[in-house]
């Protein structure tokens, strides 16, 4: 443990304003409130941790059957179930207060008006280190459809939240769209400080005895290492066409995994669904970069950030 | 409440019947820690197919620092988990959930269906450590025949339980559902714990709340994480509320529970 | 195998004008031009083959690597690699010719008049039994931009093939898009009878070591197990969205697999990665649906096809 | 040329070093038409990661039925073939691609570097089977030590091959690389066939290419099929046009081959 504890490595990173201890983060709703696995995970080497999407008011959440797994993934139809502001604020921030890591709050809407009332009434809190905004929800005014498959609409959203706010603002972007890069760049210029990306695939499984759909929702979110093909594809485009910070996430469980999204041009990650099934993964992710740089002579993970070589460079 | 991660050595593997496994891990830290009606999540192998960790009841453990789980092949991860050969090792997180509530009064009645029988026997024997007079109170096991069954007659007997059996297909004891011996008891019993099928729990349920008779039951649903973390293994309260069955329960007081389905 | 064969199950299917003996196809790309599988596959006994795309020209394809696998799938650039063709014309028809089983033939072009050409030279051809119009193709004169990711460039190579063939002409779909049902009306308006998806997801991987693309060219397509629930969700949103029969395509490779397909309202479905794989997974799919008729008490696959229950219906 | 898919038993399992294995599995149809050079796709388990296949050359091939493949660990795929234990069965598909065709002049030379050993034996074999004097032709073998080399020095000189041997470490043999163990040779062979890292095979092509001798190189490449279906096995020839290693190859003329990469 003392090799990776090695004060020559420096694991720090940047996203515009906000600076991190190592770019390993936990992806929302995948890590609920952190408290979730504080017997399991030392809370306090993380990079960040993303809570949960929390939205004005309480939410209830999708009817059961709400996730079903699928070949090397998974499918989640949660509904946004979450304890609304309010009870964030009462019942989750001093447990994040006391935890040694970045706290991230991940936060969704119905409408530009929520998120802009959100951003605004958890500025200032005491222990909140940057907004996450999660786009991939629908717009309840234009009809459900998504603000995260609309540039314009995806663009509002993040003016509205940056004007309530001075934390640094991330925008969640979604994969279920032709090209990333025009939404990045959408809100790359509506003030975001920092894109993260991909938000999870809309899939779909059935129950072939039953010929009833697997998810009560009928369609959910595909997450898991099945995607991080698709993901790490994204976050290359989006890391080429925007000049803010891209955060990749994707069916990130290893080193190698996180390895691929950094040198894919990715300044941090997030590791979502591997939380479920080995809670240990962001930890043994932080020592495995360590032992990266230390093998290849290197001192600074920023070095390694958007090097990939392809053939046209 | 404690939760470890352990990676366990699988130091023995009883076939109890063609489909039925029993596997005893050393897991000092989860055994030396449950409760009966708490849970463990298993990882089926290395890769990442099956992805999701499995979760059983934890069945049984020692003060070696064993614990046992139940379990029956029902697709490929239960699969998978009963081609593990001692010597081998299967990483656990646990003890998990909030397991059953220790009645301290006399006449229980335990009701185990199927696999449901697996959490009903660590919580006989822990029930027993309590120093009542186990001779008073019944378990009543269900299962589609003889095979499945007698091994378990025999350990809940052992400890001093009255136990009763029913069978699908009559070979030992009752020739019908395990809820039908219920009826003559249930007047005198102070608590009903059950785990099994979610349609034997409903009738356990209905019968006993319509005489006024507590009942715990333990629920079974899909789980991604086991850790509160995923809000996937919701189902649906009495209150048209959603509860999380692996924070919340899996055992819950049936009148929590909204037995529609 | 005396039931498997019975008499009472009816498997077959009907494409617009064409009909076929059973559901199952093998996936164009994935199967080569049939030859390939001869000596471990029965030939005949498929619903269809459809080869390998060919265009005007002979093409050589991209330079190695090609392929990398994934998690429950794999990465393919091979660029389109095909004999052209004159070529297929004369080195594979007469194979094609001699197996019992319906023979589709994938086209794929840099411009709409290649398209038209293309459809309009196999017409006519004995033993040809259908186009499959791959769209996901740049379009040489737009700049790039691939003919499947915007409707009215779809819609006008769907006019073209229409114009030149009086062959079935089945559109095939690019997932890389927002909404597939989109590009799936706008190419049953241009008068395509029928529509296949989904085409490949686009991915990427990156070789840690070296720091370089897995794929020479950077990125490529994902398919097998691991983009089934995206395939499946398309599939169901599109056979509501269209009244032209769908063919399902995307990560099949059990019955299982096929009758999610069915019941999300394919009327047939395409083996791809799996032949790689499991040359005869074809073939234990057609045993497959056969015997979980006969398990149902059912007579006609046509029974199965589109029969989701959602609660919403 | 015929193909097959059978379920092979595995009837047994060396380690011939710590992470280099020897199976032996029951493949009459396959073993019965192999030629040397020829490869088999193996299934690396039921499920579906890792997803595809894998290519091994046949290695040798027997009367009986059956046949061996020889491998290194060096990742995933490999890890999990090496764990499967006799008794168990393997999907094999075989024979596939084109071998090495059997030279009749005198004085031929076998190459082999690491894993490229194991075509070779199956072709040393068959060329005694020709009934030609082996006792001439050379088999020159490298590898990084002893340990991984030895048993197949013993095994190619059974046969009467003169064989020489190079090792990374200078354990045994030349201290250096196995090519270096050419020169002296090459004048007089009519042939060389080679088989291992394409830097080994490149030094190899070059040398006999330069006097004239003739030369076959077996390629690796990524497979997805090895059926000739996917087109996934390009490599550069040396017109700058794609060869596909699993139906032109795995062998070809090293002149047909682009040995920049
Ligand atoms: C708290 C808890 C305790 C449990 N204890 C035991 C036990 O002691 N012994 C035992 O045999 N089983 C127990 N189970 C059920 C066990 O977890 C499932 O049988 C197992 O996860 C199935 O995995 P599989 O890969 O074999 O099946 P899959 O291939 O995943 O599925 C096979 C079938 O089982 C259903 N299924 C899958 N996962 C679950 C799940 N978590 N709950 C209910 N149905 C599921 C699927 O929908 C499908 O119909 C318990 C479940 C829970 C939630
Ligand atoms: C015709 C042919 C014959 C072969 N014969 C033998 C043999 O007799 N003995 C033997 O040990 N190996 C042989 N190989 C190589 C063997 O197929 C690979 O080592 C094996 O596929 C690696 O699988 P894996 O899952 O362990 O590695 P992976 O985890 O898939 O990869 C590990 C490393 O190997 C590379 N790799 C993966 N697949 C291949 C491949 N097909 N070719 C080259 N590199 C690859 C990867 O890029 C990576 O660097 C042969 C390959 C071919 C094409
Ligand atoms: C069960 C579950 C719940 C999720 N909830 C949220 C959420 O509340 N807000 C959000 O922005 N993303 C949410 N996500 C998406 C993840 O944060 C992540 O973007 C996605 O799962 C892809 O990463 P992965 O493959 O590593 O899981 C959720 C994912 C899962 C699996
Ligand atoms: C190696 C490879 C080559 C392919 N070539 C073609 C092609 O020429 N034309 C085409 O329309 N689709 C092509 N495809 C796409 C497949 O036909 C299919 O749509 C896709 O792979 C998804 O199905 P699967 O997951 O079952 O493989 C190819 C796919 C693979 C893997
Ligand atoms: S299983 Fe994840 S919250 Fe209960
Ligand atoms: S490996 Fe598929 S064509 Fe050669």
């Amino acid at each position: 443990m003392d090799t990776l504890n090695d004060k020559n490595i420096d694991l720090r990173v940047r996203l515009g304003t906000l600076s991190l201890r190592n770019p390993v983060m936990t992806a929302s709703g995948t890590f609920g409130y952190a408290g979730e696995f504080s017997q399991l995970v030392n809370l306090h080497r993380l990079g960040a941790v993303v809570v949960k999407g929390i939205s004005l008011k309480p939410r209830p959440g999708n009817p059961p059957p709400r996730v079903v797994e699928t070949a090397c993934g998974m499918l989640n139809a949660i509904g946004l179930e979450n304890v609304g502001l309010q009870g964030f604020l009462e019942r989750k921030m001093e447990f994040l207060r006391g935890i040694n890591s970045r706290v991230i709050v991940n936060i969704l809407g119905d409408s530009v008006l929520e998120y802009g009332e959100l951003a605004q009434q958890l500025t200032g809190v005491d222990g909140i280190d940057a907004l996450e905004v999660n786009i991939s929800c629908p717009n309840v005014k234009k009809g459900g459809v998504a603000f995260g498959t609309d540039p314009s609409m995806a663009a509002e959203v993040t003016r509205a939240v940056k004007e309530r706010t001075d934390l640094p603002v991330i925008v969640k972007l979604s994969p279920n769209v032709t090209d990333i890069t025009v939404m990045a760049r959408a809100v790359e210029e509506a003030g975001a400080d920092a894109v993260s990306l991909i938000n999870t695939l809309i899939g779909m499984a059935i129950d072939t005895t039953s010929r009833r759909p697997r998810l009560a929702n009928v369609i959910g979110g595909l997450s898991g290492p099945a995607i991080k093909p698709v993901a790490l594809r994204m976050v290359w485009q989006t890391a080429r066409a925007v000049s803010i910070p891209v955060i990749g996430i994707g069916g990130i469980a290893t080193t190698e995994d996180a390895l691929e999204f950094l040198i894919a041009g990715a300044t941090a990650i997030q590791v979502g669904t591997a939380n479920f099934y080995q809670p240990r993964s962001s930890e043994s992710i932080i020592d495995g970069l360590t032992a990266y740089l230390q093998n290849r002579g290197e001192s600074s993970i920023r070095s390694i950030i958007g090097t990939l070589q392809t053939e046209g460079d | 409440m404690p939760e470890f991660q352990e990676k366990a050595s699988l130091l023995h593997r009883e076939v109890i019947a063609a489909d039925i496994f029993r596997l005893t891990l050393h897991a000092p830290e989860i055994s030396g820690t449950a409760h009966p009606g708490q849970f463990v999540m298993l990882q089926i192998n290395d890769g990442r197919d099956p992805l999701l960790r499995r979760p059983f009841s934890i069945h049984q453990v020692n003060a070696g620092g064993n614990m046992q789980i139940l379990f029956k092949v029902v697709g490929r991860g239960t699969a998978q988990l009963a081609g593990v050969l001692p010597g081998h090792h299967i990483d656990c997180i646990g003890p998990l959930g909030r397991g059953f509530a220790l009645e301290q009064r006399d006449r229980l009645c335990l009701v185990g269906g199927g696999m449901g029988i697996a959490p009903l026997y660590f919580l006989a024997r822990r029930l027993l450590q309590t120093g009542r007079m186990v001779e008073k109170d019944f378990v009543l096991l269900g299962a589609r025949n003889r095979a499945e069954l007698s091994i378990f007659v025999d350990e809940f007997s052992e400890l001093g339980y009255t136990v009763q059996t029913a069978t699908d297909d009559g070979s030992m004891g009752h020739h019908g559902f395990v809820t039908e011996l219920l009826d003559p008891i249930l007047p005198v019993m102070k608590r009903v714990y059950t785990c099994g099928p979610f349609a034997m729990m409903k009738i356990c349920a209905d019968k006993a709340l319509a005489v006024d008779v507590a009942c715990q039951v333990s629920l079974e649903t899909h789980m991604a994480c086991g850790l509160g973390a995923c809000l996937g293994c919701a189902v649906t309260g009495a209150d048209g509320g959603y509860l999380h069955v692996c924070r919340q329960g899996p055992v819950f007081d049936a009148r929590e529970v909204a037995w529609t389905r």
